[in-house]
């Protein structure tokens, strides 16, 4: 190793790592990172070697081992960040056509209200920070951390495109609505913690809730994996652009299933456990200061993982028509998709009043759970028929 | 006259469900982005507002009379007179306003039998402390007073509305005058003291026993605006303000 | 009920009708009003009673001559006396019915009508907490605008305001 | 631990004073079973400021500013109640234009309340945009105000014996056009997020039924007594000022049907009233025409009103208020007992929400129009 810099950065291929995580699967954002790690890394190393020449330090420095390590934790860092400012421009995108539907001009601060959302969340810190003392210390802590903890877990684990992901499941599918449908159940938990009567009755809608939607979802979401005849969101979307959009085999899945996507995520119309104008804040009552903060963003990671549900099973995922999957901007015209149908749920917040606990189990089970099944019987016959 | 409406909307609703407020919303978030949408931007852009808003009040100081009558017209008692200099250097009493009590009602302005108190358009009235509230008179004054911002009282009286005649508005300022009970007068001359508008001139309408003047208030209807200053200042309630209707 | 219903009685009626039940009991007042478009109309009808009677003339007005509302309750100091008005609405005709009640101020005890009107209900609560004036079998007698701890009467006559105005 | 402390069996939920759902400080306590109210009890005087016993203190015109301040939204109204009653004290009858522009402000003053009803109604049942669209149609109403009287709010406009002025310039033409694009444009828009939508419609169907008889026992007055059948308008049952002359339909729903009304027909009542203070308004102009502009709108008032007990009521945006006077023969008031609608709808708040999810309070309640002002007085 001599003394030039580019001795030590050289700018290897991460997939020759002996410990590349991946197997044969390129990854990009380990990429990024192993090259980032390398320059990080290879300096300090090769200002370490100015000093002592041949040092073992710097060796270990830029060996296989160290390298992968730090390229796995800025991976993460990489993801996640992509997620948090995605979640941003969301909340942005949200203020600014909710305010353009409600005849106002929605967010103001930098260029075009951008950072309106930034100043919010500083504002938020500001905040007096209150537990209250007659809660369930364990409950109301944990409860939190792991509404926030899954809905940030959830949003690093939708694959942008087939070199963005954090890891290639089989059955990426499945996992992802486990994850995405514990929720509920802590929710239940955080708003019993609480010792408030709102938030438990926000903590019991929500469950009442979940039972209401989330079988119809489920069944929706085995068809589409039905008419790929796979687990995995790699192939999902392989076979939508080999063959065809589901939109449009299962249109009438692709509407109940929004619905659906909508109360899962609980925005407005079927935000019950929050709903302002009976239950205050809902489940969040007794989360006060930044706790707040978190669980809307978290909330908004929700709508983030719901919508890019949507465009996967649907809308061919990070697919380009003609272009195929693997084009260089899959992961922007991905995104591109999850804020198109995000602005489908906006709209729906701005047209439609919240509806009522009965009314949201009579749409459950009278209305979405016989189209799912109808929308199963229709893949089943393309299936028979062999036309798919 | 049939209902408007509920002719539409019987009983039973017949709306188009969701499509109707879909489009109703998507129609108005384009209109309102190629449009301006309806909010304005308030510290940089703000609401033309008509020259008869009542504001906080003004001042014209040189038609002031200073004769009290927005101060006992306030409801709030937020106006009360004090002694500042005019523009010759003579000490004359204004109105002071305390803003911080006013509640814009805009009586000050109705009731100024010279139009002196006016309302103003100005309605950025925040400042940083309570005393700041307080204008003093020359604060009072507003930059652009004009006509609009004057209020006209104009009454009618009942007696001419009875007779027929609808034409001749006029304001208890005009009619009403004070009179005197002659008996209790004891010709201590307070009245013409407190008199703004020197309307009250004490003649002398015989000797006394001691042989000195007896003096009695005469009133001249023409100067006089009804301010009631000089029933106030009567320590013997020899006047009282009597009201035509 | 004995008697039947009259859903719509014209001012004729009604006060015939109780003058012709109530006799001595209730007094009949006139307004001299000339220009009040309700009075020239025929939609007031002032009258007076004592508090042994209201109970029975308010039933009776209720259950027979249909005024079906309380439109208010309220209570005036005349220092000597209290005063409890009672103002009553026919929703057909659109008369008025106000009945006065004369209490000595020693002695301020009224039956209850939260029991003939719901509507009165309230009223009557305020009417106590302000001015003190018991409505003898009303449901809830308790305060209700100011805080319960009060152990006086802010409306009488005798509880100065601060200040002039 | 935790056990210990709560009760499973039913819980008292204390809604207010600081829920979203009460516009005001009120508060009403639900006695639930789960999501169904099995009692409730609503508790007021948060905002008791005296008025009554304050404006004993003040003379007859200073009144007038604070007769506005009962209602933030329904001012107009509330200073003419009291002007009417201390005319019918004066035994004097107002000029007939002061009359028909009384009538004008009074429907200006309740279309626009109306429209805080709808935002509100708009912000309970979690439509943002219902309220953001009826506040901007609102906003036309109070810029006539400016235009009419110089505020937004406090209107501070009738005069006892009258009206504080005349209507400008163009006030007329810009009245009409205001008219004309809320009765074509404004309403009917608001109207496709709220009536044509079935989600909004299917929180107020079907959602406690009161009935007529009911209704009127428990003295609640306004658009929720006529939307449960009983068919009384002050307007038009018991005129004041011009509204004898003016040809106007007040809207009654279910005026036959034994089981009463539910919250989306005390919904469409007020809707409908908007249009019919539209029409009221176009009359009450035309009539106008015929008076000419040098008419008076205003009489002079002696300053002391003669002793007596006078009594004058008004059909209020939010149902029937009565001011009654009792006047010793000086300036000020002997005593003046305000009869405010909301102070009555609110103590049957306790029947209407019995029985119901507390998902359908906010329904319920939006539907008789909160205004604490008015209520504690």
């Amino acid at each position: 190793m001599g003394l030039s810099i580019l001795d030590w950065i050289v700018f290897k291929n991460p997939m020759a790592n002996e410990y590349y995580p991946f197997g044969d699967m390129y990854n990009l954002p380990y990429e990024i990172g192993y090259k980032l790690s390398e320059i990080i890394l290879g300096f300090v190393a090769w200002f370490l070697n100015l000093f002592v020449h041949d040092n073992l330090w710097s060796q270990w420095l830029v060996s296989d081992v160290v390298m992968n390590v730090l390229a796995i934790i800025l991976l993460v860092v990489v993801i996640f960040g992509v997620g948090f400012i995605v979640n941003l421009t969301m909340i942005w995108e949200e203020r600014k056509i909710l305010g353009r539907l409600m005849d106002r001009r929605g967010t103001q601060i930098g260029p075009l209200g951008y950072f309106q959302c930034l100043g919010d969340g500083l504002k938020t810190f500001m905040k007096e920070n209150i537990a209250p003392k007659a809660i369930d210390k364990k409950i109301y802590w944990w409860g939190l951390a792991l509404v926030i903890g899954t809905s940030v877990l959830l949003a690093c684990m939708v694959p942008l495109s087939g070199r963005w992901f954090i890891a290639d499941y089989k059955v990426g599918l499945l996992i992802l609505f486990g994850m995405f449908a514990l929720a509920p159940f802590l929710i239940l938990c955080a708003g019993w913690a609480q010792n408030n009567k709102f938030s438990l009755i926000g903590g019991m809608r929500a469950a009442e809730l979940m039972i209401s939607y989330e079988v119809p979802m489920l069944i929706i979401l085995a068809t589409s994996c039905l008419l790929a005849g796979a687990y995995g969101i790699n192939d999902l979307v392989q076979f939508q652009n080999d063959h065809l959009w589901f939109v449009i085999p299962e249109i009438i899945g692709f509407f109940t299933f929004f619905v659906c996507a909508i109360a899962e995520s609980e925005r407005v119309p079927f935000d019950l456990s929050e709903a302002e104008a009976e239950l205050v804040e809902g489940w969040q009552t007794e989360y006060a200061g930044m706790k707040w903060g978190l669980i809307m963003l978290a909330d908004y990671f929700r709508g983030y993982v719901a919508c890019a549900f949507i465009v996967l099973l649907f809308l061919g995922g990070w697919a380009m028509p003609f272009a195929g999957t693997d084009t260089w901007y899959a992961e922007i015209w991905f995104l591109f998709k999850v804020c198109a149908v995000f602005a489908a749920f906006v709209w729906a917040r701005g047209a439609f009043p919240r509806v009522r606990t009965d009314q949201i189990i009579n749409i459950g089970w009278r209305v979405l759970m016989p189209l799912s099944i109808l929308n199963l019987v229709v893949v089943v016959a393309i299936k028979l028929m062999g036309w798919m | 006259m049939p209902y408007k409406m509920l002719d539409k909307y019987p009983k039973k609703f017949r709306g188009t469900g969701i499509i109707t407020p879909m489009w109703a919303s998507l129609r108005r978030t384009f209109l309102s982005t190629i449009h301006r949408s309806m909010t304005i931007m308030y510290p940089y852009e703000k609401e033309w507002v008509p020259d008869n808003y009542r504001g906080r009040p003004g001042l014209i100081f040189d038609r002031c009379l200073g004769c009290g009558i927005c101060v006992r017209a306030c409801p709030t008692t937020c106006i009360e007179l004090v002694e500042v200099a005019d523009d010759d250097g003579n000490m004359v009493k204004r109105p002071q306003v305390n803003v911080g009590r006013c509640m814009m009602c805009g009586y000050c302005a109705e009731y100024c039998p010279v139009n002196a108190m006016t309302t103003t358009t100005d309605y950025e009235l925040a400042e940083f402390s309570r005393k700041d509230l307080i204008y003093d008179p020359r604060r009072l004054a507003f930059e652009g007073t004009n006509e609009m911002m004057e209020v006209h009282l104009e009454e009618h009286l009942l007696s001419n509305l009875a007779k027929g005649v609808t034409d001749q508005p006029t304001a208890f300022y005009k009619t009403d005058r004070p009179v005197l009970e002659e008996k209790k007068c004891i010709s201590c001359m307070k009245c013409s003291k407190v008199c703004p508008v020197e309307a009250i001139e004490m003649v002398v309408v015989g000797k006394n026993d001691k042989g000195r003047d007896i003096k009695h208030p005469k009133i001249d209807g023409e100067k006089c605006v009804s301010c009631e200053n000089c029933v106030i200042a009567c320590p013997k309630s020899a006047l009282k303000i009597e009201e035509v209707l | 009920m004995t008697e039947e219903m009259i859903q719509a009685p014209s001012y004729e009626d009604v006060n015939k009708l109780i003058s012709e039940k109530f006799g001595e009991k209730v007094v009949f007042r006139t307004s001299t009003k000339k220009n009040v478009k309700a009075i020239n109309e025929k939609r007031r009808i002032f009258l007076s009673t004592d508090r042994d009677t209201i109970l029975e003339l308010c039933t009776y007005i209720h259950d027979v001559l249909n005024f079906e509302q309380a439109t208010s309750v309220c209570a005036v100091d005349y220092i000597d006396r209290v005063q409890i008005v009672y103002h009553l609405t026919n929703y057909f005709t659109g008369i008025v019915i106000e009945i006065t009640v004369d209490l000595p101020a020693d002695d301020l005890h009224i039956p209850s009508v939260a029991l003939i009107w719901e509507g009165a209900n309230w009223h009557e609560r305020e009417t106590y907490e302000l001015f003190g004036v018991i409505f003898d079998g009303h449901p809830k007698l308790e305060r209700l605008l100011t805080p319960q701890s009060y152990e006086f009467f802010p409306f009488r006559k005798s509880y100065k305001l601060r200040g002039s105005e | 631990m935790v056990e210990e402390r709560m009760n499973t069996d039913k819980m008292w939920i204390t809604m207010g004073p600081q829920h979203p759902f009460s516009h005001g400080l009120w508060t009403l306590r639900v006695h639930a079973d789960g999501e169904i109210i099995t009692d409730a009890e609503p508790e007021i005087g948060y905002l008791h400021r005296g008025w009554e016993k304050e404006c004993e203190n003040r003379t007859y015109a200073k009144i007038i500013p604070m007769a506005d301040r009962l209602c933030y939204s329904a001012s107009m109204t509330w200073s003419h109640v009291f002007c009417k009653v201390a005319e019918e004290a004066l035994d004097i009858e107002v000029p007939e234009r002061a009359q028909y522009l009384r009538v004008i402000a009074d429907e200006i003053c309740r279309i626009q309340s109306h429209l805080m009803w709808l935002a509100a109604v708009g912000t309970d049942l979690g439509n943002l945009t219902v309220f953001l669209w009826a506040l901007r149609e609102r906003e036309f109403f109070l810029d006539l105000n400016i235009r009419l009287c110089g505020q937004r709010l406090t209107t501070n406009y009738p005069r006892i014996g009258g009206v504080r002025n005349d209507m400008p310039y163009y006030f007329e033409r810009d009245c009409m056009r205001c008219v004309e694009r809320f009765e074509t444009v404004g309403l009917p828009e608001i109207m496709k997020l709220a009536t044509d939508s079935s989600p909004f419609v299917g929180r107020m169907q079907g959602i406690k039924y009161l009935t007529a008889k009911d209704v009127a026992n428990w003295g609640v007055t306004g658009p929720a007594m006529r939307g449960c059948g009983v068919d009384y308008d002050v307007r038009r049952d018991d005129p004041y000022d011009a509204y004898g002359e003016i040809d106007f339909e007040v809207p009654v729903l279910n005026k036959n049907n034994p089981k009463g009304g539910d919250a989306y027909d005390r919904f469409l009542v007020r809707l409908e009233e908007m249009y019919q203070s539209c029409e009221i308004i176009r009359q009450a102009f035309q009539k106008l025409q015929s008076i000419p502009k040098e008419a008076p709108s205003r009489v002079k008032v002696p300053r002391c009103i003669p002793a007596g007990t006078h009594m004058a009521k008004i059909e209020d945006p939010r149902g029937e208020s009565i001011m009654y006077l009792v006047s010793d023969g000086t300036e000020k008031p002997w005593r003046l007992k305000v009869r405010s609608p909301i102070f009555v709808n609110v103590s049957s708040s306790k029947h209407m929400v019995d029985g119901v999810r507390i998902a359908d309070v906010p329904a319920i309640m939006a539907m008789i129009d909160m205004c604490l002002g008015e209520t504690d007085r």
